[in-house]
Formats: structure tokens, sequence, C-alpha cells
């Protein structure tokens, strides 16, 4: 040991002049711009979907209500709140947020006697609600996935000339990973009118058990082929994901399940009905509604005929939506599932005519009324009556049958923007295709691109389909040449299609006029239902509300035995046409337990 | 290498197929009563001397216990995880602290969390980390460790939550 | 020519005469409402009957103006004759929409009613002296602008119900 | 200079199976509680001894006082819900816990993570492996009474959680490493901010030099004492530093490169006396390894690019049947994760291998008989023992 080891340690002596390092008020530190703090929500943004809770491995997080917050749709109205004696500031409730809504600030201190004050709801009235130095996710939402796996489509060129369907569904591969980024949060299943279990059906996706898929499914819809092809999905507008990506493809999967089932398989799973009750229904239309019907209460041992004035059953499925869109087979084995549990299908027998109200009445417990809408709207403009301007679902319908005496001009104006317009467009495109070798036919909406109420594929798959879509167009007049031919439409462009209040008013430009060449004119502007089957008589005895059979919210109309589902009553849409069919279904076996059916 | 190794040893040892995980990480399983003499000449005639770690696997579903000897070559960078699957009833496994003394702490600890009985190891009974247990050996799959916290420990009330599905329902369409 | 069509193209008309064939207008078109309601099916009535309220709300109203005194004061008065007149006078003419009108045709006959009474009194409420008889007209273009949109709302429901 | 040699003869020799004869009624012995809370005590264990005058006979280490049975807590979780977690194993170097975690799942699950997240996990090791270093040098200063260095290295210790603090988003426990990847890029001026930390650091530590390294009393107590012969390394899984310092240059970082490490310029610091101070000296070096890392890998790094792999959605993740080790060189040697997963949504098992377990368990219970009690701190400290990783 030398002196130097015993001396050197003296030399820090230097460090009693050093500042002292400590921070004199650590209350008022600023912590770091990114620092996970105490949480903050934006109330507004937040959707209640519960994956903060789901995800919090503390435990520390319960969805509550809270006052301000309303239940509606793609909104439970829940809200975090967070119990700080659990919390643990990972911020994994931050990264999974489909939102983006709950975010952390930096501040770190917090002073309370009450220890349930460390139980709070962010966003209410914290003192750091609106303080912007925080933790913030960097890398966006990576904890779930933003991207829907495409669907396969023909390609244009591949489709336009025949009615084969375009969609080819999801691989395994691909449905597995779609069915992936739900993240289970149910907030669709308020959106969907049949209220289908649809996280349930697409974790057995995940789970690849495509026969429980199948069961869930029936539990809430007898339509899944038809549903899984053409539903208007309004699910998926309330999907979480769809705040930070795509929505689930709900529809998609649904089909995917039913894809993966053969039809003896979905008999077998589905079970035998209940034993037969000797009670009888009677249900006119054989539509997505009449047929749910038919399907809950074959399900519970009625005996049920279904009478359809058409030569095949299936109603606007069949008859108003294109083969293209719904192959007929597939309808056709959602309807033998259907078929299969006793129900009687009664097809070309109009009601009124072939069979009376009356008879109906008396030979059954009650009866259903299915009868859609049926019956096209015109525009009533000027030209629009006589030959040469249709109807798109008459046309529609007469495609379906085989029609030969369908009109195909080399050229067609469609007036319309919804999915039925597009529909006789696309169908009508097809058949010029295969007729003249190409497509002539323009579409006119009064609707910008943007607010059209078709869905966004058709105006895709229209465009590629060589259909001329023209937008914000009000139509004026059918031209017609000297001997009454039809030679075209006259429009204007429309500058707005609402008035302040959101009320139908289109205005004009009335400068901007132009004129589509087209043989043919067809309106595809609205629908109404063919009610003249209920005879005067009974006309005059229901009850209407404003032009439709009135209904109370469990389907019964005025009279005690005749209950009413479905397009006629609620407006055309496949899946609300099913949540219809079921509770009428359960409003009549209700009826019947109670002996409320008095004839 | 892995491989030269698996094929060099297999025949004495009676050895599985070699799992290979990566590069310089592979699994093989081999009866129990091979054990001790396959750890003796991986050790000292092929470099793998350094015992990393030795855990159990419940494996409660096939009424099997894994234990999972991880030995390393440093030299050669090889890491073979050997395994010997036991009867979860009987439980029960030669002792290795001889050959690496501080084995002595792996068997401890796998005979207080696991049950696993290791005979000849030195103060095998001691307890390690628990203290006064007379429950289930707490790492075993049938061990419930949630339950016995919420029977062990208050949770302070007040705490509810809703389902989002649940609570829609419930606000928007209660009768189904 | 008669008398009251020269006074037309004189540009100039006393408030008693506007007044009389508002009156009318709405006269004539409660009848018409009144007599269509049984001639429809139920599922129509209530549009019908609807319309027919309307109407006889705007007689009670014209019918009150009259008994004003401010009013009857100024009945004499000239005043500029409303571009719109000439289609809102024509209205007063009830149209014949066959034996079996439907939803359609009763509504767009409304509607076409409704957008003449809004122009006209848009416009009298403009000319009219400050008073009771602006403020009557002013209430009464608002009213008629209001019912329009409703109208048209009702339009949309009804025959763009197939919005799809 | 001072020797003393007690008469072993008169005190049982402890065997191989740790069973001594010892009987306290003879008034000879005498039982100490060397913890669970005591300043040459690097957290919640103790050490049981049994001394006869002043010379320790037997030692058992004891542990058990933080157990929260975190590894049972895994199998209960989901797999990013295990990732909060995994870093409370560890208080002073949480990060190692994160790293192997991480990299465990993503090789299981078939993950690739991104260029720069690499680098930016090899940095955040090496602050982490820093800051242990900082706690050690302050607590085997404090086991010998030498306070200064305690309060100077938890002061440069502060200054180094800053940097984590505005990098992480948190202090202690960073939960910066997600499976995937990191949460996030270097903020801007960071690598400034950083050298300053590294600048002031290297005065503290030259001051640490002299007030202790260069200090005749350190090196009295800490000179020949403790030795760990190398013929023990391997029988007791010796690893790290403590390795090290006995000639053996076991490094992980070298022995099985791991994220960027083949890219990075270092040697592994050695020595040869296997005693406590040598022990501190390599850790020392290690130290300034870690600083020159450190800026070689703010230089080196790429500037921009993404730091997370996609992830399948974390709320219903399965990993498919199959089982990997994971490991690193943290402060105290080798770390490492075992996990075994079963194709559910939960770990089947995950087994993590603390340098401490080997270390303070056996290891120091043969090394305690013999030694003078009032060396018995030193010893424990320079082992470098973090009591959390043994009990889990």
């Amino acid at each position: 040991m030398s002196l130097r080891e015993v001396l050197t340690p003296f030399s820090v002596w230097k460090r009693v002049l050093d500042a002292p390092v400590s921070i004199a008020d650590p209350f008022s530190r600023e912590a770091s711009e990114h620092y996970r703090g105490f949480h903050k929500n934006d109330m507004e943004t937040c959707i209640g979907c519960g994956t903060c809770e789901a995800i919090c491995q503390n435990g520390a997080i319960d969805m509550v209500p809270v006052e301000g917050q309303n239940t509606e749709k793609g909104d439970s109205g829940l809200r975090p709140m967070i119990d700080y004696g659990r919390c643990c500031w990972c911020a994994l409730c931050v990264d999974i947020c489909m939102t983006g809504s709950l975010t952390m600030s930096n501040e770190y201190t917090w002073v309370d006697s009450d220890p349930d004050a460390f139980r709070f709801i962010p966003g209410l009235n914290e003192p750091w609600k609106d303080k912007q130095a925080g933790y913030k996710r960097e890398n966006g939402r990576v904890l779930s996935g933003t991207t829907r796996s495409p669907m396969g489509e023909l390609h244009a060129n591949e489709r336009i000339d025949n009615f084969n369907e375009i969609c080819v569904g999801y691989t395994r591969e691909e449905a597995i990973l779609e069915a992936d980024r739900c993240v289970e949060c149910g907030l669709c299943v308020a959106t969907c009118p049949a209220h289908m279990s649809i996280p349930d059906y697409i974790a057995a996706v995940r789970d690849q058990d495509y026969d429980r898929g199948l069961q869930l499914l029936y539990e809430t819809n007898p339509f899944s082929e038809v549903c899984g092809r053409i539903c208007t999905h309004k699910c998926e507008t309330s999907c979480a994901a769809v705040h930070e990506g795509d929505a689930i493809a709900i529809r998609w999967l649904k089909r995917h399940i039913v894809d993966n089932v053969p039809l003896e398989r979905r008999v077998e799973l589905i079970g035998a009905p209940k034993p037969a009750t000797g009670k009888s229904v009677a249900i006119i239309g054989a539509g997505p509604g009449g047929l749910t019907a038919a399907y809950d209460l074959a399900r519970e041992g009625v005996k049920v005929t279904v009478y359809e004035a058409l030569p095949k059953p299936g109603g606007m499925m069949r008859y108003g939506i294109p083969e293209y869109r719904l192959p007929y087979d597939a309808l056709d084995r959602d309807i033998a599932v259907i078929e299969a549990m006793g129900v009687t299908i009664k097809c070309a027998t109009v009601v009124g005519v072939d069979v009376q109200m009356e008879d109906l009445r008396q030979s059954h417990d009650a009866v259903i009324l299915a009868i859609g809408l049926q019956m096209g709207r015109g525009t009533r403009i000027p030209g629009s009556e006589g030959a040469g301007v249709e109807r798109a679902v008459d046309l529609l319908r007469r495609i379906t049958a085989g029609d030969p005496t369908v009109p195909v001009p080399e050229t067609a104006v469609v007036i319309g923007g919804g999915n039925v317009a597009f529909d006789i467009a696309r169908s009508m495109a097809r058949l010029q295709k295969i007729k003249y070798g190409r497509v002539g036919l323009t579409l006119t909406a009064l609707e910008d691109r943007a607010h059209f109420l078709a869905d966004k594929e058709e105006l895709v798959e229209g465009d590629e389909e060589g259909v001329l879509i023209l937008d914000s167009r009000g139509p004026q007049e059918v031209m017609r040449d000297p001997s009454g031919q039809v030679t075209g439409l006259r429009t204007w462009a429309v500058t707005s299609i609402f008035d302040a209040e959101g009320r139908f008013a289109p205005a004009y430009d009335e400068s901007d006029e132009q004129i589509h060449q087209g043989a043919l004119v067809i309106e595809a502007i609205g629908q109404m239902a063919d009610t003249s089957l209920l005879g005067d008589a009974l006309t005059e005895k229901l009850e209407w509300n404003r032009g439709r059979i009135k209904i109370d919210s469990e389907m019964r109309t005025s009279e005690p035995w005749l209950f009413a589902a479905g397009d006629a009553v609620k407006g055309p849409d496949v899946i609300n046409a099913v949540a219809d069919g079921h509770r009428a279904a359960r409003t009549v076996m209700e009826a019947i337990a109670q002996g409320e059916v008095v004839q | 290498m892995m491989r030269d190794l698996h094929a060099l040893l297999t025949p004495r040892h009676a050895l599985g197929p070699l799992e290979i995980r990566r590069e310089n990480l592979a699994f093989v399983t081999l009866p129990a009563s091979n054990l001790r003499g396959f750890l003796t000449e991986l050790r000292d005639t092929q470099g793998f001397s350094h015992l990393v770690l030795l855990t159990a696997v419940d494996w409660l579903e096939e009424g099997q216990f894994q234990l999972t000897y991880m030995m390393n070559n440093r030299a050669r960078d090889l890491t073979l995880g050997v395994r010997v699957m036991l009867d979860r009833t009987t439980a029960q496994m030669d002792s290795i602290h001889d050959l690496w003394p501080t084995a002595a702490t792996y068997q401890r600890e796998l005979k207080e969390m696991f049950g696993i009985t290791f005979p000849g190891s030195p103060r095998l009974d001691e307890e390690f980390i628990l203290e006064g247990w007379t429950d289930l050996p707490p790492y075993r799959r049938d061990f419930d460790s949630l339950a016995y916290s919420q029977q062990t420990y208050a949770e302070r009330p007040g705490r509810v939550t809703h389902d989002p599905r649940e609570y829609m329902k419930s606000k928007l369409y209660p009768g189904g | 020519m008669s008398e009251a069509n020269k006074e037309r193209l004189l540009g100039k008309t006393t408030v008693r005469e506007i007044f009389e064939v508002a009156t009318e207008f709405e006269r004539v078109a409660h009848r018409f409402y009144s007599e269509l309601v049984p001639k429809v099916s139920k599922d129509l009535r209530w549009l019908v009957e609807e319309l027919a309220e309307e109407e006889a709300e705007h007689i009670r109203i014209f019918t009150e103006l009259a008994q004003n005194p401010a009013v009857e004061a100024v009945l004499a008065e000239e005043i500029t004759r409303p571009v719109a007149d000439p289609k809102f006078s024509d209205c007063v003419q009830t149209p014949d929409l066959g034996p079996n009108p439907d939803d359609q045709a009763v509504l767009q006959y409304a509607l076409m009613r409704e957008t003449a009474a809004m122009e006209q009194y848009t416009e009298l409420a403009k000319t009219a002296p400050a008073g009771p008889l602006r403020d009557a007209f002013l209430f009464l273009a608002k009213e008629e602008t209001e019912h329009k949109a409703e109208l048209e709302k009702t339009y949309y429901e009804v025959v763009h119900s197939g919005g799809v | 200079m001072f020797s003393f040699q007690p008469d072993r003869s008169e005190y049982p020799q402890p065997g191989l199976d740790g069973k001594l004869e010892i009987d306290l009624e003879t008034g000879k012995y005498l039982k100490l509680w060397h913890g669970p809370n005591h300043p040459g005590i690097t957290g919640n264990m103790s050490v049981e001894l049994t001394v006869c005058g002043d010379e320790v006979v037997e030692g058992k280490t004891h542990v058990g006082y933080l157990h929260r049975g975190f590894e049972k807590l895994m199998e209960r979780r989901t797999f990013i819900q295990v990732f909060p977690i995994v870093c409370r194993v560890c208080v002073p170097e949480p990060d190692f816990n994160e790293y192997c975690y991480a990299a465990a799942v993503e090789e299981l699950a078939g993950i690739e993570v991104p260029e720069l997240a690499t680098w930016m996990r090899t940095l955040i090791l090496e602050m982490g492996r820093f800051n242990s270093y900082m706690m050690f040098l302050g607590g085997i200063g404090g086991a010998l009474g030498l306070g200064i260095t305690g309060q100077w290295m938890t002061y440069v210790r502060d200054l180094m959680l800053d940097r984590f603090e505005e990098l992480t988003g948190a202090r202690i426990y960073h939960m910066f490493i997600l499976p995937g990847g990191v949460r996030g890029h270097l903020p801007e001026g960071f690598a400034a901010r950083m050298e300053e930390v590294l600048q002031t650091a290297e005065t503290y530590l030259a001051d640490v030099d002299k007030v202790m390294f260069a200090n005749s009393v350190f090196q009295l107590r800490t000179k020949g004492i403790g030795v760990i012969e190398p013929a023990l390394f391997e029988p007791y899984g010796v690893t790290g530093p403590n390795a090290r310092a006995g000639g053996v240059a076991k490094d992980v970082r070298k022995d099985s490169p791991y994220l960027v490490y083949d890219q990075l310029d270092f040697e592994v610091a050695t020595g040869m006396d296997s005693d406590i101070f040598t022990r501190a000296k390599v850790r020392r070096a290690d130290i300034q390894t870690s600083i020159d890392l450190i800026r070689q890998i703010l230089k080196k790094m790429p500037k921009d690019g993404p730091v997370m792999a996609k992830l399948p959605n974390v709320l219903h993740w399965k990993i498919p049947r199959g089982e990997t080790y994971i490991k690193g060189e943290c402060s105290r040697g080798e770390y490492g994760y075992y996990l075994v997963t079963d194709g559910s949504g939960y770990p089947r098992r995950i087994n993590v291998r603390g340098p401490s377990y080997t270390h303070a368990m056996a290891l120091l219970e043969h090394l305690i008989p013999g030694t003078n009690i009032s060396d018995v701190a030193a010893l424990m400290v320079s082992l470098h023992t973090y009591p959390p990783e043994i009990e889990r």
C-alpha cells in the first residue's frame, strides 16, 4: 500500500464546492414529452367498445355508463373508468384503442385523501384534460389489423358478357386473417336488424369451427347464403375498426361460413324441428320476411304454408337482385334448408285470385303478410308515359324469369342512384354486351358521387363494366321523336338535393341541360307495395300508417289474426325483412300460445 | 453440428428426434433413466458444461411433467434443451446435484413449486420461496392462482363493469 | 277581355282582390281534398286528409284576417300584382286527377299548389304596406314554405321509399 | 500488514451436502441474520449466518420476500398481457426481461423485427446495463461504508433515467420493447442530451476511481477476499462479470451475438484475481464499454425506418406449440427466457433465468464459510445480486 493510495481519495473533496443536484421542488417538475402519465379520454371520439378493458392485464378498467353519453348506433354509451389502485401505466389500453380517443398526459402527481378519487373516468373533469404533452402511440394502431383482406373478384372483362357471380368468396387463409382483426366488442350486434351474433361467428371462423359458425348463423338468420352476399351490412358501419382503418368484412365472413358447410350438413347441424303442435299459419309472400317467419314457425312445430304469386320462391332476392350478385343456386340452398324444416311453399298462387284472403283466414290460426315492394315508382316527368319507358323492378323480374320480350336496345338510360338502379343498369349492360358486343348504358342520379345511395362497390364495378355514371343530374323529360319513339332523357344539373333542414328539395341549374341518348329509359327511383290482394273490405277495415299497413312493434296489424312483416311495412332491406320475420313468428307463437288469435 | 452430435449420441442414449429451433438451439427428449449418462457425456466429452437452467413444464392434460435441462456449449455457441418426461403422479427424478452443485437449488425449487421430488438432493425439503405453504404446489397447472387470490385477499368494493354488447341490448332492444 | 284581366295587365290590383283570390284558393283546395277523401282507398286517405286539414287551417286564418279592423281598413288600397299571380290564380281551377288518383299524383298536385302559394305570398309580403296585412302575408309565406317542405319530405318517403 | 489466520480446526468443516455439525447449545455459535434489511444487501433477501467468533461457518440464502409468482401470472395472461409484467422481475435492469420475452415470442410466432428496432433495443439494453452498474458501484461502496459513491451513482443513474424517460415514457419500468419491435423512435436531440449524461458520468466515474478503486482501505477490504476459484464456474453456473473477473471471458454479447452486437466494436473486460476487487474492477471497465457502445449505437444506427412489425390482433393471438430459449448478457451475467407455448392464446410456461439464481444461492452459500463476518456484505454485493430474479 503506497502513500498515493492513502491520499488519492482525498482529492474528491473538491466536490464539496459543487452545487447540490437534488431537485428542490419535485412536484413542479415537468415530465418528458412522451411520459406515460395520467389518462385522458376524448369522450366524443370514444365509442365505448371496451377493448381497453379487454387488454388491461391488471383488470384496472371498467366500462361504465356516463351521463351525457348516449347508447346509439356504433357507440355503446359506456366509457372506461380506470382504477389507479391497479393501473401500471403500460398504455396497452392506449395502443389498442380503436378510435385513438384514449391517450395519456404527462401528469404524474395526484394527491387526494379520498381513495375512491383514484377510480376515475378520464375525459370528465380531470385537471390535465387539456394537456397536450403525454404518451401518444407513435406507430399508430398496431395491436390489431387495420386493413381488410381483399375479396377475390372476376375481372370486368371476365364478367361483363355473362351473369356469373362476381365475388369468388374468401379462401380460408383470407378469412382467418380477416376474422383475426375483429376485437369482439359487439358494437355491431345492435346495428344488425336481426342482431346476429357477429363476434361469435367471426370467432368460429378464427377457430376454423364452421359447424359452430353455421349454428350461430341459423340462430338469427336462415338466409346466410343471401345475406353473406348482398346484405346491406349496416353492421360494418358500426364496426369499431372503421375509425382507424377498414371495417371488418362481416358480410364476407358470414358467406365464408356457409361456403364451408355443405347443404346436407346444415340441415343436420340445425336438427329436427320441435314436434308438431297442430297449429297452422299461412304466409303470403316467399321473400326473406315471409320465409324467415316460416322457418321459425316450422322450427316450433307449426304447419306453415307460404303462398307465392311468382313461379319460384325468394321474392326480391330472386326477382330483384341480379344473378351476378346472388346466384340462384345460393338462394335455392337457403330455401332448401327452410323447406327441409317442413315448410310448404305454394308458388304461382296469387292471393286474391287463386285463393282468397278470407279462405286463408278461415283455414289457419294466423296469417302473415309479407308481400314486399313489388311495384316500381315512376318519375312522371313529361314523356314518361308510354312505350319505351320501363320500371326497373319490372324489368329485373322479367330478366330473371327469362322473358324473351325484355327490350335490349343498343343504348339505354337509367334514372336512379340506388342499388336497384345499378342492378338494372349492370344487368342491361350485360344483355347489351351479349347482344351487340358493347355496352351503351347511361345512369343518371340526383346525388353526387359521394352521396350515392348505392353501395360503393356498385359504383366501382359499374365504372369497370363501362356503365356511364352521371351524377347530379335531375330528369326533366323523356325525349321522343315524332313517331313517339323514345330517343333519350333530358336532364338538368342538380345544385342541391336537400334543403337546409335535410328535406328533399332538389334545386337545379337549368342552364346546364343535357340530353342522354337512349332508346329505352328505365326508372329506378322507388318502389311500392301492391296491397290490392287485401280486397276493399279488408283494406277499409285495417288501420294504416302513412300509406303502409299499420303494425305495432311486434308486427301485429289492427286485425288480431293478421300480422305483417318485411319491405311492405318496413322499407326495402333483406336483413330488416329477416328481423321482421323473426319478430312476426315470435308474436304469432305467443299469440297462438295465449289463444289470442280469435277467428 | 447439432445433427452430428445427435447422430453420434442417439444410439447410446436412446434420444428422441432432434427438434431444431434455430441454428444454435435444439431440443431432444430422452428416457429419464438415460439422463445422467447423457448429461455426463455432454459435459465431459462434448463441451456442454454449462447448466443454463433446469425447470419443469406441467402438461396437465397429458398427465406428464416435462423437465428441461438447458445445456450450453459456450465455445461452439450451442444450446441443447434436454427433455425428460415424468409421470405426473409419481413426479420423481434422479438428482444431478453431484454433477452440478447448483442443480440442488433448481431441484429444491421444483420440489416446492411443482412437487417434483429428487431423492438425495441437498436441503430438498427446506422451504425455498414459500413459507408455511400447505396448498397444492403453486406452479402446477391445477393450482388456480386467481381463485386463491380471490379467497385470500379482499377486493375493494364498488367496482362494476358492463359488457358493451349486452349493455347496448339492454338499452336499445331489450326484448331482442 | 274581362275587367279583371285588364286589371292584371296593368300590373296593379287591390288588396281586396288579392285577398279574395287567396281565400278562394284555399277554399277550393279544401273542397277538392275533402271530396277526394272518400274516393281514394284507405291506404291513401291519410295523405288527402292531412292536406284537407292544412287548407282548413288556412281558411280559418283568412277568415280571422278579414275580420281584423286593421286589415279591413287597407282592403281598398292598391298593390303591385305579384309576378307569380297568374300561376297562383290558375290553381283556383281544380285539376282532374282521374277516377283513381294514386298517392304520387295527389302529392305532385299538392306540391305544385304549395309552390305557387309560397311564391305568391312571399312576393306579397314584400310589397304589402307594413302592418297587420304584411304580417299576415309573412305568416302565410312562412306557413306555405314549411308546408311545401313537409310535402317534399313526404314525397321522398313515399315515392323514393325504395331508395336502394 | 495485518494478517489473521484463525485456527480452522476448531470449527466444523462444511461438507458438499451443506450439512454441518453445529450445536448452538455449546455456546460457541451464534445465528445472525444478514438482512433482509441491510445496506450490504441488494434488495429483499437475507443470509442466515452462523458465526463462531467473527468467522462465518455457515450461510444460507433466504429469498421470497418479494415473491409475486410472476411465472405463474404470465401463464394466466395473453401474450400481449405478459408484456407489462415481465419488466418487474428485475427492477434496476428491467429491459432484459422485455427484450428476452419479446424475442422469444417473436421467434415462436415467426415475426421479423424491423432493423431500426433492433438498434433501439440494443441501445436500451446498454442504457439499462449502465444504470445497473451505477447501482452496483453505489452498493459495493455502501457495503464497505463508502457512502459517497452511492450518492454520486444515484445522481448519475438519475440522469440516465431522464434519458429513459424521454425515450420510453417511463423512468423505472420502461415497457418499451413490445413483441414486434419498440414503441417509438428517438426523440429529437436525444443523442446530444445522452452525450451530456455520458460526459457527466465519466467525470463522476473518474472520481469513483480515486475515492474507491485507488483507496487503500477499499483495496485492503476487497483484494484477495471472496475469491471464486475458476474451477467452480461451471459447477455453479457462474456467468457474467463474476466469471470474467476470473479470467473466463464469458459474455453472451460475444459468445452468441444477438441484436446488433456483431456490428459493434467492443472488447470484453476480464480480470485474473477473481476476488471482490477484481469483480468490481471488471464492472468498472464494463461501464466504460457500455458508454462507448451507447455512443457507437447512436452514431451507427439507421436514422429512420419502421420500429414495429405487423402484429396479429393481440386480443386473440395464439402461438403454435413450441419452445425456445432466448438469452442476453445483462450486467450480472446470462439472462434468459425459456418460453413454452402450446398453441393456445397463453404461454404454457415461462421460466426466467436470472444470473442471481446461481450466484446468490449455491455459489454464495459455498463461498461464505470461512469468511470474516465483516466481509460478508462486500462478498455478497460483489456477486451483484437482484433477488427478484431468484424468486420470480
